[in-house]
């Protein structure tokens, strides 16, 4: 697959409630791309969340961004002290970003 | 005794959907809705009736019967724990949950004094919303006491105050009290008042899916939550009807303060003790508080307070 | 002949936004939340008028029609597989679906009732939640005749008996006849009455934009599906108002057989189809149904069905 | 002076829900609802009216009072350029909104009438509707002039004419008319007519929880955006009550066009604004409009622009 | 980037009417943390399915998963005779858990 | 693992208005299986996009899908020279298809 440039794709999970901060910290560390989903549902270390529970909502956001690994680098590390109190989780994985689109990331 | 108000048979029909695993589903945004609209007619409907009393007059007698309301988390919480084997914390939840009340619950008895022509005095709404405070307060403090960790107060108090629940009914109590004051109740009493039970009616049909969906969560005590489901609400209603009749409430205000001592929350308070208490089990106290005493409230409860309310109201 | 009913007007201004392309949507939570509000109200008003009959009278009178409801399906499969050319299985499924009913064909017909000041008998919506087990149970017998591969059944009977068509036409009429019965009809009816006419006028704006995105899954059988949408309906109505008039029921009641008999479901139907026929195409029988059949009835179709009713009540 | 409405204290209620940060939430699906209702509301009533005047007589005038609005977003705009030192795009866009007209603030005049018996001619409903079209198409014009890339011209006149806003408000137009044409208004009104301050009522409720979420939007800019939202709406109206006069209208047609041209759009502007004058910030249109002009006008505007309506009408 | 953990990353679509049978099975596994997302769309052997289809409700639950290679291989064994049934997905690529967040895989 | 096979995993973002439209060119390429979700929000070179913002409803449309890599260079090509237009992004990925389902790739 040639015309890609590759990058580091961050996956992260928090408390929907959080989403305002956690774009406060994306913002911060100058981050030009991401994606986020709201009303997951999920399983952590403090209990199960579930979007369709009308007595309790709690819910999950999800965020994906593509970047550059140094981004990446400067992310995790203002984001690490945070992901504590945060819960959830943040995985880093590699991938292609498909020359074309305005290079948001 | 009085008849089975037609409104209640959708909250069965919504169980029968439960157990019949139909597909109808309430959209969760007309559950909010419903929820939203229930709230503010239930304080509009007060407000506008609070507009014939003089308020300072009342105030006195609305307080003191807010605080006694501390009393039932108290008799409630010696019980859950001895007797049912609670842990503290999912004593004290419990406790809370039967000392705050049921705005659906609210919203039944007042259809039933419909039923029967009777009515009660508009400043029990009020007394509904303020009787979460000390309910919910009462159940965190003997929950926590001695326990690790430290309760969040503040965040506590926010929750009670600026809930849904509390903020819609306050809301719409002091629009109903000015619409009443500068006559100009009309076009909104067409939504507020005249739309009520339909709307009540679709509020049970879902309330009744829910319930079915949580009695399994009960099972474990099953038989002790089920007794402490019936017998609670029948001594707090019981205490209640006392009271209102003491304070020489009208028979249908005697009545509804029994039916606000019997009943009991399964919205305002989960998400109050989610903050207050979370090592607390919330499937238990929702499946008790819904999956028994609600349903036993609407159907034999109401009427038997009402019976109660005329008791007392004959004695004194 | 009889004006036509602003409320109809509503489905126009939906395909109108369809064919515009305009931006206006009709959000999913509200299209099923009117949904749940028609049908209860169907029922509830079926029910209350029921209170005043003798069951146990009406009953055969109302099973008889059911079973020759099963008479649809059976006309109409092989003009579909013979003059339409459709496969074993999409000749059942339409067939199933011209066999069952429109609860909301039916509610616009009820509509026409009320703008003339006429009524029918109110065991009629009993009738149309019936009608809908020999009309499915009959197609799934002639789309799968001999076809390989097991029918489900028990999964099919289960989805019509508790689907949320007939659960909640059948608890609307059990709450209406309960509430005529002790009297107790008033204050649901501001809800499930009064509004009912205002709730249908916003559910056609949205089976007008739902029909107009469904017209083009036709197209390939466009003439042939035009046609027979148009008189088929216009038969079976006919057959309808005949058994109406033999049964010595009312004009309006005469009418609203026929209208039931004419109508074709696009929910129920559908739904049952996929499990019990998942071969068929449903874009086809939605799209005959939604973009052809229903629109014909409400606009020229209800009309014609009164004047049949007029025909056949002068003649027996 | 007049009395406040109770149905604006709900406006209130939605800000304070906002400031305290109270968990409040109005679906999504039941504020689209809400809005939905509303505007075929308004166009219902208008076309119910509408039936009793003769078309041809009154469009001459009605088409006048639209082409003379496009004289407000002419105003404005020289004084967001020079006076609040916005950008050229910012500047026509702002001025777009502000020469545009809100349904709400129009419902709001609406009720206001109501609760002093009074009315207003009912083909001001296709005024609003009609308005929008010169405010945009100005504002636009003012917002691109000289600058680069080409201006959408056939994308915003499809979205100004098929949007949402204009096409359910002619729609009920359309059908109001109608219904009164052939004298079939009735079950409709149980909707349409008597909900309407109900559902006002909760649509404040969220406009009120929305603007307290837009006025930090306006904070660069607040003192001047705060004048401006304030004495600009004021002038207008007072040109609106003017004109209303001139043409004869009735006091309350009178005030009703002060209304119209006094207030501004938040939802329809928006929407055009972002397709034809991509670079100017919505945050700040809004933010003004939504944060300190419709407050404004429900609160203190309409009852002002009746006196002048009175003033004026007395003059002439 | 260091402080990682090297896990496998499952991500599985299903019917949504399956998500509680789903949600048994990796309990039954044992697994410590997932995250769904309801009303998915797709296309797929049994075709196309719309969540904005008001005459058919047919949509999609996505799950995703990080969890430890051991973990993930047992959760295939336990998952894969069902996956017939289940039709849709089961996806399994690398990822980097950033450490931080209780280790809730 | 074993009984997997390597696939490439597509994950493409776009506005959902454009949704149908990439649904096209995916079907003119002949794939096979893909899941979407809709009301994703996000930021990138076009500023940000939120699904809750009830005066602008711009939201994303995320898409993925796992092929063979024969078909996703299909895919890139076909979708190339439409990513400046549709913006948003489009990354590539490796990863193992469980097999099991119906091979709907
Ligand atoms: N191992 C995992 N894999 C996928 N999602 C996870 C995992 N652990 C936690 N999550 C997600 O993060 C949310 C919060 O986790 P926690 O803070 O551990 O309760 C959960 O509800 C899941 O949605
Ligand atoms: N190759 C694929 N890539 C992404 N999603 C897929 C793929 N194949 C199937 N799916 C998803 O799985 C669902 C069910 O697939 P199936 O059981 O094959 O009809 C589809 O609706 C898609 O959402
Ligand atoms: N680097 C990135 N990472 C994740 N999502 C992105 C990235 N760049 C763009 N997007 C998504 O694509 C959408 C449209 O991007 P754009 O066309 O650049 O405005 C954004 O709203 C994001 O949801
Ligand atoms: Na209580
Ligand atoms: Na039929
Ligand atoms: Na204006």
């Amino acid at each position: 697959m040639n015309a890609t440039i590759t990058l580091k794709r961050l996956e992260i999970v928090i408390d929907e409630e959080k989403l305002e901060e956690l774009i406060n910290i994306l913002n911060d560390v100058g981050v030009r791309g991401y994606t986020f989903i709201k009303q997951a549902g999920g399983l952590g270390s403090r209990g199960t969340r579930r979007p369709d529970d009308i007595f309790f909502e709690q819910t999950n956001a999800m965020f994906i961004l593509a970047c550059e690994e140094k981004q990446a680098e400067r992310l995790v590390t203002a984001l690490r002290p945070r992901l504590k109190e945060f819960g959830g989780m943040c995985l880093i994985s590699d991938c292609e970003w498909v020359i074309g689109p305005a290079a948001s990331y | 005794m009085a008849t089975i108000q037609p409104v209640v048979i959708f909250f069965i029909l919504g169980v029968l959907a439960g157990v019949l695993k139909s597909d109808l589903k309430i959209p969760e945004a007309l559950y909010k809705s419903l929820s939203i609209f229930l709230l503010i007619a239930i304080g509009f409907k007060g407000g506008v009736s609070m507009a014939k009393y003089e308020i300072t007059e009342v105030l006195p007698i609305a307080l003191s019967m807010v605080v006694l309301a501390a009393l039932v988390p108290l008799t409630a919480y010696p019980i859950l724990k001895k007797l049912g084997k609670f842990s503290q914390a999912d004593s004290g939840a419990i406790a809370a949950h039967y000392g705050s009340v049921s705005a659906v619950t609210f919203a039944v008895g007042i259809a039933f004094l419909d039923g029967i022509k009777e009515t009660s005095e508009g400043y029990m709404v009020l007394i509904m919303a303020l009787m979460e405070i000390p309910a919910l307060v009462t159940g965190t403090v003997l929950a926590r006491r001695g326990a690790g960790g430290e309760t969040q107060w503040g965040k506590l108090m926010h929750e009670i105050l600026t809930g849904t629940s509390i903020f819609l009914m306050v809301g719409g109590v002091i629009v109903g009290y000015y619409a009443g004051i500068v006559k100009l109740v009309s076009p909104l009493d067409k939504m507020f008042m005249d739309l009520f039970m339909g709307v009540l009616a679709l509020f049970l049909l879902e309330m009744g899916l829910l319930a079915s969906a949580r009695l399994s969560a009960i099972r474990a005590k099953g038989p002790f939550l089920l007794g402490f489901g019936i017998l609670f609400p029948l001594t707090a209603g019981f205490f209640g009807a006392f009271l209102g009749a003491i304070f020489q409430l009208s028979l249908g205000g005697t009545m509804m303060l029994a039916v606000l001592y019997a009943s009991c929350s399964y919205i305002a308070a989960p998400a109050a003790m989610r903050i207050a208490v979370p090592e607390a089990d919330p499937a238990v106290s929702i499946g008790a508080s819904l999956g028994v005493t609600f349903p036993f409230n609407i159907f034999i409860g109401v009427p038997i307070y009402f019976e109660m309310a005329k008791f007392f109201k004959a004695m004194f």
